[in-house]
Formats: C-alpha cells, sequence, structure tokens
C-alpha cells in the first residue's frame, strides 16, 4: 500500500543515518553519548528491516527486527550504560594509531575499495543488479570502521563498543545479500549478548582499560622492565 | 728367486762398505776448501770402530725408546737400501722398490730418531726433533712432487725399472731428467741435513738439528746413528747418480761387470760428494725460519719442470 | 540419543559440582564426564553405523562421519588426561594461593561447559552451527584463562576474545557468503556440509573463493595462524597448564578442522586451485614467524606455544598440497601433535610449579639443579621436545616427512624455506633445554630451592601420553590405516 | 640364511638397552656388565655375519616392517654394507670391553646405566643405519643416531664446556638432518621411488642439487673443514669409550652414506669428483694443521679425525674423477684405498681414544703440558698407544701405510693417464696429501713423544698408575688388528677378490726383523756390552729439571710460526725497563696466540646475527592488543583486496 520509490528513498536516508551514527563513533572522545548513539545506529537497522519487509514481504525480516530492536536497542545499551556509571570514566581522550580526521579518511578509502571488490565477486548474481548493493558494501565498511574503533582506542568500553558496530555491520551485510534464515540471526544475537557480557565484567575486573592497570601494577609486583622485548 | 737373494746380501754390504767412505770424502773436500788438509779419508770408519768400543750410556729418565730407536733406525735404512740397487738391478719381487714405501722408510727411520731425541728428556734433543719433524713436513710436497715427475717419466713406480731403463737407454733418458736432477739435489741436501739447512759438524744448540736429536745416543748406539746417516745419504747419492748417469749399471748378473760397475759406482759417487762439499762450503746455513722460502723455491721449480714435461 | 546422551552427562556433571565443594570432589567429576565422553565416542566407533545422522532432536543441524569421531575420541582422551592432571595442579594452584576458593567452581563449570561445546562443534552439520559452538568454545576457554587472579591472566583473556572474535565476524561474513551462493546456486540456500559437498562442483567460482577466504580468516585466528596467532603465545604462558594442554591439544584442532572442512567443499569446485596457494603461503608464514620468534625466548611454556603455531604452519601446509597422502598425514600429525604437545605442556607444568616466578608468567625461567629436583619433568621435555621436532620413535616424523614429500614434488624452493625454518624452530628448543637443564649449582654451596612434592596424578599422564605417541608412531595397525583413509575418502580429496 | 643371525644381533642389542634403562634405579655393576656382555656378543656375531657376506659375496635381505603401500623398514647387507657393519663390530667390541672397566670409575651413579644403555641404543642405531635398504629407513635410522649420540655427548652436563658442545653438537645434527632430508626427498621427486636404485637415463634437474644436498649433509656429518667445529667440542666433552665410537664408527657411517649414494644411486660427474676432492684435502690439511696446535690430547685426536676423514673423502673424490674419465681400475683401487683408509682409521683412532682415556683417567687431566715421563708408571698403555701413533703416521709395517700407501699409488698413475688439466689439480692434490701424512707423523711425535717421554710435569702424573686389565684387554685388541692389517694386507685384498698393487707388507715385515736381528747380532759380538746410567747433559746442571723438557707447545712452535698465516697466530711481547732509555729490563710478557679461525669469523657471526634478526623478528609479539588487531585489520584488507583481484 505504499508505493516501492518511497520506500527505497526511506532506506537511502537510514543509509546515511548509519554511516553518519559510524563517523561519530570512530571520532567521538565522550563515552556518554557513545552508548547512545550505537542506540540509534541499531534503532535505524530496525526501520531498514522493516522496510525490507514491506518490499520483500518475508516473514523472516519482521522476527529479525523484533530481535534487534529488543537487544541491541534496549539491553546492550541499558547494560552498558549501568556499567559506565560504575566505572565513572567520562572521557576517552588518547588514540593509538589513528586519529579520528585519518581514520574518517581511511574508512572513505575502504569503502571505495569494498565496493570494486564486491562488484567483482558478486558479479553474476541478483544482488549485484538490485539496487540495495550498496548496503551490502555499507555493511561491511561498517564492519571495518568498527574495527578501526577497536584498534585505535584505549577504553575498552570503546573497544566493545567497536566490536558492536561490527556486529551492525554484518547484520546490514545479512540483510541485504540474502534472506538470512531465522536460527542463524537468533544465534548471533546469544553470542553478541555473551561476549558483552563476558568483556564488560572483565573490563570492570581491570578497572575499564589496559593500560591503567599495567602501570598500577608495577607498584605491587615489581615487575622488571627488560621481560618486555 | 736365488739372484734375488744374492743381490740382497751384496747390495747390503755394498752399501754398509761404500757409506762412510762418502761422508769423509765429504769431509775432506770441505776441509780442503778452508785450506786445511782434513781427516784421512778412511777417518769415519776409525769412528765408528772406535766408538763401538766404547760403553753406552742411557739417561735414567728415558724410556725403552732410547734403546730401540737405534736398531730400528739401521734396520729401517738397510731395507730402505734394498730399493736402490747400486751395482746390480734384478728383476723387482713383492713390492720391494716402490718408491713410495722407500720415501715411507726413511719417514720411519726419521719418526723413531725424533722420539729418541725427545726421550732423554733435554731441550736440545726436544729442539732437534721438533725442528727436525718441521722441516721434513715441509720438504715433502717437493719430495713426492719429483718423486711423481720421475714416475710420470719412467712411466713405472718401481726404481729396479727406472734403473733399468734408463741403464739400458746408456746416456740421459730425457733431457728434462737433468732438472729432475737438480731437484733431487735439493732433497738429498736437505734430507742429509747437509749445511744450508742444517750444519752436521757443529754441536752448537742453534744450529744443530739432525746431531740435536742423537745427542744423547752414546757408544754403539751412536755407531748406528752415525752409519745409518751415512747409508741414507750413500742412498739417495745413487739414485741421483743410476738416473743421470746410469753408464756402467749392469742388469745381467756378471762376475766382472759386477767389479766394473762398484768400481765405477765409486768413482762415480767420490765426484758427487766432491760436488756436495763443494756446495756446502759455497754458502752459510741458512736463519731456521728462512728455510720454509728456500723450499718454497724448491716446490715451484720442481712444479715448473712438471708443468714443461706435462704441457710441453 | 548419542547427542542427548553427551549432553545429559554434561548436565549430571554441572550439577554435581554445583553441590560439591572441594576441589578433588569437582576435578571426579570432570574426569568422570571425560571418561564417560570417550566411552560413548568408543562405542560409536566399534558399535554403531558411522556416519550416524539419525537423531532425535535437531535432525538437519547434526551429523557425525569419521572426521568428526576422530576429533571427538581424540579431544576426549586429551580432556580425561588433563581433568587427571588438573586434580594435582588446581590443587597447588590453591595452596599456593593464586587460585582462589570462590572461583574454583567457575573454572570447572567452564572446564565441563567447554568439552560439552567442543564436542557439539565437531557433530555439528551446519556450518554457522559450528560457528556459533567455535565462538561459544572461544569464550568458556577465555573464562578458563582468565580464573587465575593474576591480572596478567584477565589481560591475556580478554586479547584472545578480541582477537579471535573479531576474525570470527568476518568468517561469518564468508558463511554469509557460502549461503548466497549454495541459494544461487541451488534455488534454496544451506549450510550442511553434507549438501554443500554433493553440490559442491556447481557453485559459481568467485564467489567460492570469496566464502572461504573470508571463513579461513576466521578458523585461522581459531588456530592461530600467522597474523591472528598473536593471542597464542600468551594465553599458553600464562593459563594454567592444564588448560594451556587444552587450548594447544584440542582447541587448536577445532579451526584446523573449519579448514578443512571448508577446504574440503572448496576442493571440488575449481576455485580449490586458487585458495591452495593462499593457505600455503599463510602456512609458511606461521612457520617462519613462529621458528624465528622461538630463537630468543627465554619462557618454557611461551616456547611450547609457539612450537604450536608452528606446527599448525606444517599443516597448513599439509592441506595447501591436498593430495590424498597429504591429507592422511595431515590427520595423523593432529594426532601426534596433540599427544606430544599435551604431554609437553603437562611436564611443562610440573616445571612452573618447581620454579615459580614470583614476578610474571612471562618472566625468564630459573631452571636449576632439574634432574635432581624434578627428573621426570626433565625428561618429559626432553622427549616431549625430541618428539616435537621430529626425531624417529616419535610419530611427528613419519608425518612431518610425508606432508614435506608432498611440497617436494610442487616446489622444492618451498620445501628448502620450510625446511630451513624447521631447523630454526628445532634449534631454538634444543638451545633453551640445553642451557636451562645443565644449570647446576656449584657443589660448594647449599642448594636453595628444595623439591616441590608433585602427586602422583600429575606424573601418569606425561608418560602414558608419551609412550600412546611412541606406540601410535612406530605400530600402523590396519584397523588405525583404513580409519583414517575413510576419513580421506569422506572428505573427497 | 643369515637374516636370523641379523635378528640375533638386534635382539641382543635391544637387550643391551632394556637390561640397565631396567634397573636404572639402583646402581649396581651387574646391569652394567650385562649390558657389555649383550654388546660383546653382538658385536662377535655381528663380525661374523659380515665376514661370511664379505668373502661370499651373498647378500642377506630381510623386510622388517610393511605397514602400508610404498613405506617399508627394509635392510640388505651387501659386501659395501658388510664392511661398514665389520667396521662397528669390530670397534664396539673393543669399546665394550674397555668401558666394562672405564664406567666404574665415572662419577654419576646410577645414571651410568642410562649411558651404558644408549651406548647400545647407539649401536643399534648404527648397525640399521648400514644396513638399511630404502632411502627412508636409511634417514629413520640417521635421525636415531643423531639422537642416541647426542644423549651420550651430554653425559657430563653439569661442566659447562659440555653444554657448548651439547649446543654445537645439536645444531650441525640438525642441520646435516636438514640437508639429508632434503636430498632425499628431492631424490624422491626425481626418481619417484625410495629405493636405492640406480637412476635411468631421463635426469631430471633435481639429481645434481639432490646430490649437493646429501653432500652437504654427509660432510656435515664427517666433519669436512667448514663444518667442523663440532668434532673438538663434542670429543673431549663425552667419555672416553664414547667419543672412541664417535670418532671411530660415526664419522664412517657419513662415509658410508656418500659411497652407498655414489655407487648405487647417482651416476657421478666429473665436477662432482673434483668438489669431494676439493672438501678432502682441504680438511686433511686443516685438520691436520690445527690438531699441531691443540694441547688438550682428545680435542687433537678430534681434529686428527677431520684430517683421516679428509684423506677418505680424497680417495672417495679420486676415484669419482677417474670414473668420470673412464679409468675405471685406478678408480677401483682409489675407491679401496679409501674404504680400507676408514677401517684402518675406525681401529687405530678407536685404540688413541681408548689409550688417551686411561692416561686421562690415570693424570685426571686432558692438558698434555702437565703429563709426561708415563712410560715408565704406565708401560702397557704406552706401548699401545704407540703401536696407534706409528700406524697414524701412516709408517711402513702397519695399516695406516696399507691403505694410505693406495691412496698414493693412484694417484702417481693416474697422474701419467689424465688430460692436462686435470694433472695440475691432482700434482696440488697430490702435494697438500703429501703435507698431511708428513704432518700428521710430527702431530704424534709430539702427542706420544709430550705425554709418555722424559720426566712428568705434574704431581698427578707423576703418582698415576697402570689401569686395570680389560682397560687394556680393549686396546690390545685394536693394536693387534692394526698389525695384522698392516703387515697381511696383500693377502686379505687378494682374499676378498680384488687384484690391486699393495706392496707385499709381509716380505717388508719380515725384511725388518731380518735387518733388526743382523745389526743386533753384528753389534752383540762387535760392540762392547757395559751400560751406565747417569744424568742427561743441560750443559752441566747437575739436576735435570722437567721444566726444561720440551712440551707440546714448544714441540710445535715451528709450525705455528711456519703456518701463522693459517693460524692468524698473533705474536705479543711487550717489555718493560726501569729506565726511560729502556736499557734495564724490568718485565715482560711473550705470548703466541692462535686464533679459532673458523670460530670467530664464521660460527660466532652467523648466530650472533640470527639472534638480532630474531629478537627483531619477535618484536612482532609486542604485547600490546591495538597491535595484534592491526595485523588482523591489514591482514583482512589484504585478503578483500587478494578477493577483488582474483575473483
Amino acid at each position: 500500500m505504499i508505493d516501492p520509490a518511497f520506500i527505497q528513498g526511506l532506506i537511502k536516508i537510514l543509509f546515511v543515518v548509519v554511516v553518519i551514527t559510524a563517523a561519530y563513533i570512530i571520532s567521538t572522545r565522550n563515552l556518554l553519548s557513545l552508548v547512545s548513539v550505537y542506540a540509534l545506529q541499531s534503532l535505524s537497522l530496525v526501520l531498514i528491516a522493516l522496510a525490507l519487509y514491506s518490499i520483500e514481504g518475508a516473514p523472516v525480516l519482521l522476527a529479525i527486527a523484533a530481535i534487534t530492536f529488543a537487544s541491541k536497542v534496549l539491553i546492550i545499551p541499558y547494560f552498558i550504560a549501568t556499567i559506565q556509571e560504575k566505572v565513572r570514566i567520562r572521557r576517552d581522550i588518547e588514540f593509538h594509531f589513528l586519529s579520528p580526521t585519518t581514520s574518517l579518511i581511511i574508512s572513505m578509502g575502504l569503502m571505495l575499495v569494498i565496493y570494486i571488490a564486491l562488484s567483482k565477486i558478486l558479479a553474476g548474481t541478483h544482488a549485484r543488479e538490485s539496487f540495495l548493493f550498496f548496503g551490502a558494501v555499507l555493511g561491511i565498511s561498517l564492519m571495518l570502521m568498527g574495527m578501526m574503533v577497536t584498534f585505535s582506542r584505549k577504553r575498552a568500553i570503546t573497544k566493545v563498543l567497536g566490536y558492536l558496530t561490527m556486529e551492525n555491520g554484518v547484520l546490514l551485510f545479512g540483510l541485504f545479500v540474502t534472506e538470512l534464515p531465522f536460527i542463524i540471526e537468533f544465534l548471533i544475537i546469544i553470542d553478541l549478548v555473551i561476549v558483552v557480557l563476558l568483556t564488560t565484567i572483565l573490563t570492570v575486573g581491570i578497572d575499564s582499560t589496559l593500560e591503567d592497570y599495567h602501570k598500577r601494577l608495577h607498584r605491587f609486583h615489581l615487575w622488571e622492565e627488560e621481560e618486555r622485548p | 728367486m736365488n739372484g734375488f737373494l744374492l743381490y740382497l746380501v751384496l747390495n747390503t754390504l755394498v752399501v754398509l762398505a761404500i757409506a762412510p767412505l762418502f761422508v769423509s770424502l765429504i769431509k775432506k773436500v770441505k776441509a780442503r776448501t778452508q785450506g786445511r788438509s782434513g781427516p784421512s779419508v778412511f777417518q769415519t770408519y776409525y769412528n765408528l770402530a772406535k766408538l763401538l768400543k766404547k760403553e753406552v750410556i742411557y739417561s735414567p729418565n728415558s724410556s725403552r725408546i732410547m734403546r730401540v730407536a737405534p736398531i730400528v733406525n739401521m734396520a729401517a735404512l738397510l731395507v730402505a737400501a734394498l730399493f736402490v740397487p747400486l751395482v746390480f738391478v734384478p728383476e723387482p719381487l713383492g713390492g720391494i722398490g716402490n718408491i713410495i714405501l722407500f720415501l715411507y722408510l726413511l719417514a720411519l727411520a726419521k719418526f723413531f730418531m725424533a722420539l729418541a731425541g725427545l726421550d732423554a728428556g733435554s731441550s736440545f734433543g726436544g729442539m732437534g726433533s721438533s725442528r727436525e719433524m718441521s722441516i721434513s713436513a715441509i720438504i715433502e710436497p717437493t719430495t713426492i712432487i719429483v718423486f711423481a715427475a720421475l714416475v710420470f717419466v719412467f712411466k713405472s713406480l718401481n726404481i729396479f725399472d727406472m734403473f733399468a731403463t734408463s741403464a739400458a737407454a746408456g746416456t740421459l733418458a730425457t733431457p728434462v731428467l737433468i732438472l729432475l736432477g737438480i731437484s733431487l739435489f735439493i732433497i738429498l741436501i736437505v734430507e742429509t741435513s747437509r749445511l744450508p739447512v742444517d750444519n752436521p759438524e757443529t754441536h752448537l744448540e742453534l744450529t744443530m738439528i739432525h746431531e740435536g736429536m742423537i745427542l744423547e745416543q752414546s757408544g754403539r748406539n751412536l755407531a748406528l746413528m752415525e752409519l745409518s746417516a751415512a747409508v741414507k745419504l750413500t742412498l739417495l747419492m745413487a739414485i741421483l747418480i743410476n738416473l743421470i748417469v746410469p753408464f756402467g749399471l749392469m742388469t745381467t748378473f756378471t762376475l766382472a761387470g759386477l767389479l766394473i760397475a762398484a768400481l765405477l759406482f765409486v768413482v762415480k759417487g767420490s765426484i758427487l760428494a766432491g760436488i756436495i762439499g763443494l756446495f756446502e762450503s759455497s754458502t752459510a746455513k741458512m736463519r731456521f725460519f728462512r728455510l720454509p722460502s728456500l723450499f718454497a723455491m724448491a716446490f715451484f721449480f720442481s712444479t715448473l719442470i712438471i708443468i714443461i714435461e706435462v704441457f710441453a | 540419543m548419542i547427542l542427548i546422551a553427551f549432553i545429559a552427562c554434561t548436565v549430571a556433571a554441572l550439577l554435581l559440582i554445583a553441590i560439591s565443594h572441594t576441589a578433588t570432589r569437582m576435578n571426579l567429576v570432570c574426569t568422570a564426564q571425560a571418561v564417560l565422553f570417550t566411552l560413548i565416542t568408543v562405542y560409536l566407533l566399534l558399535f554403531h553405523a558411522v556416519p550416524v545422522d539419525s537423531f532425535i532432536i535437531g535432525n538437519q543441524y547434526f551429523f557425525i562421519d569419521h572426521f568428526g569421531i576422530f576429533e571427538v575420541l581424540l579431544t576426549s582422551v586429551i580432556f580425561s588426561f588433563a581433568a587427571v592432571y588438573a586434580r594435582g595442579y588446581v590443587a597447588g594452584l590453591l595452596e599456593s594461593g593464586e587460585l582462589e576458593k570462590g572461583s574454583l567452581k567457575l573454572f570447572y563449570v567452564a572446564w565441563t561447559l567447554l568439552l560439552l561445546l567442543i564436542v557439539l562443534a565437531f557433530c555439528s552439520d551446519n556450518l554457522a552451527l559450528f560457528w556459533i559452538f567455535a565462538e561459544l568454545t572461544t569464550i568458556t576457554s577465555a573464562i578458563l584463562i582468565a580464573t587465575l587472579s593474576a591480572r596478567e591472566n584477565i589481560d591475556a583473556a580478554i586479547k584472545y576474545i578480541f582477537v579471535a572474535s573479531v576474525a570470527m565476524l568476518f568468517s561469518f561474513v564468508g558463511l554469509i557468503f557460502l549461503f548466497e551462493t549454495s541459494r544461487s546456486a541451488l534455488g534454496s540456500g544451506t549450510l550442511n556440509w553434507t549438501e554443500l559437498m554433493q553440490h559442491a562442483a556447481v557453485f559459481p567460482p568467485g564467489m567460492m573463493v570469496a566464502a572461504t577466504a573470508l571463513v579461513f580468516i576466521g578458523f585461522a585466528a581459531k588456530s592461530g595462524i600467522f597474523p591472528f596467532h598473536t593471542w597464542l603465545p600468551e594465553a599458553h604462558a600464562k593459563a594454567p597448564s592444564a588448560v594451556s594442554a587444552i587450548l594447544s591439544g584440542v582447541l587448536l584442532n577445532v579451526g584446523i578442522y573449519g579448514i578443512l572442512r571448508m577446504f574440503a567443499i572448496a576442493h571440488q569446485n575449481p576455485a580449490g586451485a586458487t585458495i591452495a596457494p593462499l593457505i600455503g603461503l599463510f602456512g609458511v608464514l606461521t612457520i617462519g614467524i613462529a621458528a624465528i620468534s622461538m630463537l630468543p625466548q627465554k619462557n618454557l611454556k611461551k616456547l611450547i606455544a609457539f612450537s604450536s603455531v608452528e606446527n599448525m604452519g606444517i599443516l597448513l601446509i599439509g592441506i595447501a598440497v591436498s593430495t590424498p597422502l597429504a591429507i592422511f598425514w595431515v590427520l595423523f600429525h593432529v594426532m601426534a601433535h596433540s599427544l606430544t604437545k599435551a604431554s609437553l605442556f603437562f611436564s611443562a607444568g610440573i616445571l612452573h610449579r618447581q620454579y615459580r616466578s614470583r614476578v610474571s608468567a612471562d618472566a625468564i625461567d630459573e631452571i636449576r639443579d632439574v634432574f635432581r629436583l624434578q627428573p621426570l619433568a626433565a625428561w618429559g621435555i626432553i622427549l616431549g621436545g625430541l618428539a616435537i621436532i621430529g626425531m624417529p620413535p616419535f610419530p611427528v616424523f613419519f608425518s612431518k616427512f610425508f606432508i614435506l614429500l608432498g611440497l617436494g614434488s610442487i616446489s622444492p624452493l618451498v620445501l628448502a624455506a620450510v625446511l630451513v625454518l624447521l631447523f630454526i624452530a628445532a634449534v631454538a628448543l634444543g638451545y633453551f633445554v640445553i642451557t636451562a637443564f645443565t644449570q647446576v649449582t656449584p657443589p660448594g654451596t647449599t642448594p636453595d630451592i628444595d623439591r616441590y612434592p608433585i602427586p602422583l596424578s600429575m606424573k601418569v599422564p606425561i608418560v602414558v601420553l608419551l609412550c600412546l605417541a611412541v606406540i601410535l608412531g612406530l605400530v600402523f595397525t590396519s584397523g588405525e590405516i583404513s580409519f583414517f583413509n575413510q576419513i580421506v575418502a569422506e572428505l573427497r580429496f | 640364511m643369515g637374516a636370523e643371525f641379523f635378528l640375533l644381533v638386534l635382539l641382543l642389542l635391544l637387550a643391551g638397552i632394556a637390561v640397565p634403562l631396567a634397573t636404572s634405579g639402583q646402581d649396581r655393576r651387574i646391569s652394567r656388565t650385562a649390558a657389555h656382555v649383550c654388546t660383546i656378543a653382538a658385536s662377535a656375531v655381528l663380525a661374523a655375519i659380515a665376514l661370511f657376506v664379505l668373502v661370499t659375496g651373498q647378500e642377506i635381505t630381510w623386510t622388517a616392517y610393511q605397514p602400508f603401500g610404498f613405506f617399508s623398514i627394509a635392510f640388505v647387507i651387501d659386501r659395501l654394507a658388510a664392511f661398514f657393519l665389520l667396521i662397528i663390530a669390530a670397534v664396539s667390541l673393543c669399546v665394550a670391553i674397555y668401558s666394562g672397566e672405564y664406567v666404574e670409575h665415572l662419577e654419576g651413579g646410577s645414571r651410568r646405566n642410562l649411558l651404558c644403555g644408549c651406548v647400545n641404543l647407539f649401536i643399534l642405531s648404527m648397525v640399521l643405519v648400514v644396513a638399511s635398504a630404502n632411502t627412508l629407513s636409511f634417514l629413520f635410522f640417521w635421525e636415531l643416531m643423531a639422537a642416541s649420540s647426542f644423549f651420550l655427548v651430554m653425559y657430563e652436563y653439569t661442566l659447562p664446556e659440555t653444554r657448548k658442545a651439547g649446543i654445537f653438537y645439536f645444531v650441525m645434527t640438525q642441520l646435516s638432518t636438514l640437508f639429508v632430508l632434503l636430498g632425499v626427498i628431492l631424490l624422491y621427486a626425481g626418481t619417484g621411488s625410495f629405493a636405492f636404485s640406480l637412476i635411468r637415463s631421463p635426469v631430471s634437474p633435481l639429481i645434481p642439487v639432490a646430490f649437493l644436498c646429501l653432500f652437504l649433509g654427509f660432510s656435515i656429518k664427517a666433519g669436512i673443514i667448514p663444518f667442523h667445529k663440532w668434532l673438538p667440542y663434542a670429543h673431549p666433552a663425552s667419555p672416553s669409550p664414547i667419543s672412541a665410537l664417535m670418532s671411530g664408527v660415526m664419522l664412517k657411517i657419513a662415509v658410508y652414506g656418500l659411497v652407498r649414494f655414489l655407487l648405487d644411486v647417482f651416476t657421478p660427474e666429473l665436477w662432482w669428483g673434483l668438489l669431494i676432492l676439493a672438501a678432502g684435502t682441504a680438511s686433511a690439511v686443516l685438520g691436520i694443521i690445527y690438531a699441531l696446535k691443540e694441547h688438550d690430547v682428545k680435542a687433537m685426536l678430534a681434529y686428527s679425525s677431520i684430517e683421516n676423514i679428509g684423506i677418505i673423502f680424497i680417495g672417495i673424490g679420486l676415484s669419482v674423477v677417474l670414473t668420470a674419465v673412464n679409468l675405471p681400475v685406478l678408480a677401483q683401487i682409489s675407491l679401496l684405498g679409501a674404504l680400507f683408509h676408514a677401517l684402518n682409521h675406525a681401529l687405530f683412532k678407536s685404540l688413541l681414544f681408548l689409550t688417551s682415556g686411561s692416561v686421562v683417567h690415570a693424570t685426571h687431566t686432558r692438558d698434555i703440558e702437565h703429563m709426561g715421563g708415563l712410560s715408565h708408571v704406565m708401560p702397557y698403555t704406552s706401548a699401545l698407544f704407540f703401536v696407534g701413533a706409528v700406524a697414524i703416521a701412516a709408517l711402513p709395517p702397519l695399516n695406516g701405510f696399507a691403505s694410505e700407501i693406495l691412496i698414493f699409488i693412484s694417484f702417481f698413475s693416474s697422474v701419467s693417464a689424465v688430460d692436462p688439466l686435470l694433472k695440475v689439480v691432482m700434482f696440488i692434490a697430490l702435494s697438500l696429501f703429501a703435507l698431511t701424512s708428513a704432518l700428521s707423523a710430527a702431530c704424534f711425535v709430539k702427542a706420544f713423544g709430550s705425554i709418555f717421554l722424559a720426566m712428568p710435569r705434574s704431581e698427578e702424573s707423576a703418582k698415576a698408575r697402570e689401569v686395570p686389565f680389560l682397560m687394556l684387554l680393549g686396546p690390545a685388541i685394536l693394536a693387534g688388528a692394526c698389525i695384522i692389517l698392516g703387515l697381511f694386507a696383500l693377502q686379505l685384498f687378494t682374499l676378498a677378490g680384488f687384484a690391486v698393487p699393495e706392496p707385499d707388507m709381509l716380505l717388508i715385515g719380515v725384511l725388518l726383523l731380518v735387518m733388526a736381528g743382523f745389526t743386533y747380532v753384528v753389534l752383540h759380538f762387535t760392540a762392547s756390552r757395559e751400560v751406565r746410567v747417569s744424568e742427561t747433559w743441560g750443559c752441566g746442571t747437575l739436576s735435570q729439571q722437567p721444566s726444561t723438557e720440551y712440551t707440546g707447545h714448544g714441540f710445535s712452535e715451528p709450525i705455528d710460526i711456519i703456518f701463522s698465516s693459517i693460524y692468524c697466530t698473533r705474536l705479543k711481547n711487550e717489555r718493560m725497563f726501569f729506565d726511560e732509555k729502556n736499557c734495564h729490563f724490568r718485565e715482560g710478557v711473550a705470548e703466541i696466540r692462535l686464533l679459532k679461525v673458523f670460530e670467530e669469523y664464521l660460527y660466532l657471526p652467523v648466530s650472533r646475527a640470527s639472534l638480532r634478526v630474531a629478537t627483531a623478528v619477535s618484536r612482532f609479539q609486542n604485547g600490546c592488543l591495538d597491535t595484534y588487531l592491526l595485523y588482523v585489520f591489514f591482514a583482512v584488507i589484504a585478503v578483500i583486496v587478494y578477493l577483488g583481484w582474483f575473483a
């Protein structure tokens, strides 16, 4: 009852929202807004799933939308927010290998590379023709941007969030390349929950940043310097 | 077979008889060049006789080697003498005459003499044997090269066949033999420790190498050592003579031929002894660590001969 | 009912652990579970028609064939020996204060769960299901690593989780690709390995190469292949030795199992020709990095961990050669490596308890008077070391020889390079063992280290595993050879 | 028929391994003597089999184990294998007798049982290497031999120099295994089979490469010059019977490997022969020159093993060159010379090692500077050492000469028949070969002189006592074998059915005795028989001090100076004076320092460089999670680019 052209316009807008939220996650220094931006990104994914449902009508998309909404928009952000209160760390200033600007430029370059690569790989299949091919490209580049976050930020919490954005990238890619069987989507959500739970517990155990506890350890255990090669 | 037995006995007797003569001849020539009349030609025979009558003195810390070395030395050289027919050349039997074996018999004698030198525990003997073994090690490549050249020229490993071919040819088999003769002469000087390499007459510890080793020997052992040194000199001179001037060498056994050959050999030997004496008095003893360069010269000279012989 | 047997047994074990308080009783339960698993697999192997696909629950997701049985049998054998070893080892940890009473229950729960997950992974036909179980094994083994209260263990666990799960995400993308290729070729997409094997020839080669390459990345991280091996040495050096024996002996096999299954599919397809050199390249690079970084190593457990990385490289080369003979010996090498590596880690554990360094698990080992204090562990390390290098009486000699034989007929240059790298690894191991084991307190001074009492339960596994390795290395029973040939046939090499 | 006896030998050796290992708990002599009795019995039966095969030429084949398809552990004893089995049997028989007593004086308590068990394992692996029928079982037992000999070298592991010896030995054996493994695999790639079968006409380019690898592998194990560095460390570090076995037999297994591959597998070209000849000559010359500077008796014997292995390689190289220039008769003579020298070297080298072991046991030191005058207190050991020294110096009546003269004869006769350019090479090799044999005579005069003759230079060597009977019986058998092999060389060759231009040493020996008798009789009648003992002449000094004697250093000092370019000798003599015009001499230091050339210019730089590279590479693992994730990031991008490009 809603004409497809309007839906495709809607999906394009949601693509833009996803990319902007990813860019924000890469470059932000303020940890509090990070979780809410992640919730926004997951919400846009849910809307994309609903939009796709309205075009193709596969019931599995509905289930995926519901599951994603429940887990990625509500449970996980709430869980991480509570963790952040306990750890009381506001800002994650230092960047390890890439400053925000270079990360963004690199992600642009990556999108181009992935576009060329995927077009060559998916040359023959029907996925290539549909206008949604760009969604698949976006999915993988989202993954790589998430990965950049994991290795360029110091705080373990930001690394976990980087991992979550990679997770969203996989979901995006899955939505556009093929109709995923429901069980696959369901299992990946379970795994996601467990990974996040474990890493956050561990990070609480070591007080939220890897480097801090290295320094603290110096005082207790007199760790000789020469051990590190 | 009995011809060979006869040859064994004959050759040994001839060698034992002539050997001391050549030694005293060389001394005589050297004395003459220094303007003094020098001891009689038979002086070495008198020395040996005197030594035989004297008592043997052994040092308390010398072992059985000191007692055995002279006899082994003499035996080795007498067996080596069988390899070099001075006068009569029979058919070779059972490897007797193999030129490598001849060389190694000399090495056996040197080995025992060096050990005897070390045995008494005196620094003179030690220095003598150490320097003797070093020199013989350095000269060994030259000797082997010269012998290889001889084998190459005469196409046989056996000294008997070499003498037979050179006797059959009468005069020089090939002109290259003269060059080989010079190399053989150098080897003779080094092996019998004549002047430029080592001074056989003096007992000054800086100059004596061969004498150093037999310093501790006395009485009949010293006689044996002197006699074996003389036999060694005769053998090397015989090789030189019978290859370069084979005139008069007898291959078929006739009594008259034997006498003539023996006489001729004594004449040729004494001429060569004269040459050695003149050569010795014309040069002074070289410093010990200058010898390797002299031997390198000799080695270069003999390889040059072979290259000419092989490629020309 | 096979799977039910496995699951039921684990649930029973979990319940028993929940109610028992002392470490020894918990350990008894774990040993019982592992031994029960072994019995089930042996029963399955001997009296049941394999491959088994008639299950009651989730029929289309699970499937046991000879390859699965072989891996499950190997896993449960190593687990039972590790459980026996852990009895003494954990008691030592408790008494020396490295492990709190509180986290003991968590340790044993994670231990039993890990065994179940690995066995289920080997029995899963659906590749996504296998992926999920592999991911869960990463988590449970991370818990096992992090149980010691030392901070550096948590650090090692985090590194392990991040590197492994980041790479595993990419293999999930690969699975999506695989699903897409099967959907475009067969009309309805499937991720079941058996169906994929039947239609492998039909798949479009381009998509197939992409799918295999991406899946390979994930499982390469699981089995410590070159760029993703960085977590392995630290995790093994810091984890308790019983756990690092399991990590090295069993967990790396899960990665290799995934790669072999995926490559079996690609092998039917013309895509196999482009993938094999990539895998071969990764294999050679892995051996290179492992062998060269073994040379300056001063810590025994890190040295043994690097030698596991190097052996994984050898397996990869065997897979890349992909002749039936090479695959036969790859399987044999998996068994040989697991047994020898487990026994090596057990002996290293005893030495670790004896010369425990106050500073950190990464510090240089001060091993002294080893033949006086721990003769059995010393001889375990020496014979285990010789076994890993590939000395004759031990099985690694034949498997390494025949894999290199396959490589030799393909390209002698690569063979020469690999042999030089294996030489460097052998020299590194030898250099460490010789310098460490000949340190003796000078006869005059009184030795300050006294002997650490090692219970029998820690010594028996070392000896039994080494004897098992020697027997398997020398005696090739016809049953064993036909079993391996059956696997090679099922993988259609 | 012989297969059962061969099986009996293996079982005896296995019993020899099992008994001491089983009773390694308590330190009782019974189990150790049982092990030695097993070794003696096994070597006796082995010698019988070897002689049977050598004389009748009938082969013994036995496929022990054929699990499936193409790979099998099988054994064939043909004449070549039988010859080397004879070497193993002879040496291990005498070493077992010797170590029956020697091991009792070793410290190490119940560990000595392990030593005896490991010796039997070492002998078993060598027997199986020689008897193996295909390249795979050859490789299998080759590495087993390497492993068991490593344990033997590391017996006295508490000493620091054993650690250095162990590292050198382990690295070099692994390197040799690398090359042999590479050679076997390339051979399989070239010919497609493991058997020792002659390669047919379509020779793939891999075959020369396979030969080179095998040659490198065998020359490392044999101790050829650039790879010899493990020998002078391993032999002094291991107990004497072990170094006798290693030097006498293990080096010959490497020679066997080379000969087996050259005769049965490859059709060698000319440059192969020249390569072997060059390696042999270099090792011979440098081996004996380094032996001369050593003052540790076992290191000197180790270097002289390098020299003798060099001589064997010269013989083999010469025979390969001559077959390539199709002079088959001369080639056979030089090969026979090389193999006969292998047997002789095994005998007199193990004799020397055992007797030097007794000397070291008696004087508790290995440094010949502190020995001297032992012939008075240890008459039998010195007599046995003397026989070994005369044999190794290649002096006529004994076996050392009998084999070297064969090589000399093939050199001399080939010189006249070969084309000119090759002739020059022959002459150079011949002169260097002659230099080595003369230097080896000098070396062993120094050895025998400074150990046994003149006055003892330390209290231990003054208080040394003769070793028990068993430690004399083993070497005595070896000495007897040396003498018999020397005298009856020609007869043995004709018995084995080879026409060889060997001079009849029996005749020479008889003539020597006749001449000695002749001189003795003449002296008896003509010379006076008084004998008196009085002080050695020391320019009038009353009592002769042992410090004035010529020690090993002094003896080899002229050669140090003459060959200073090879030793890189550093002469240092500083003089300090009382006054500034340097007239009144106060004190001074004069020193000759010989550089360990190969170690300082080849081995240490290589190991330092590889350690630097390794530490640089291991920084890849720097313990920071971000770098690890960066590596994963780069890897994923590389794979994606690869996919984009290739798919």
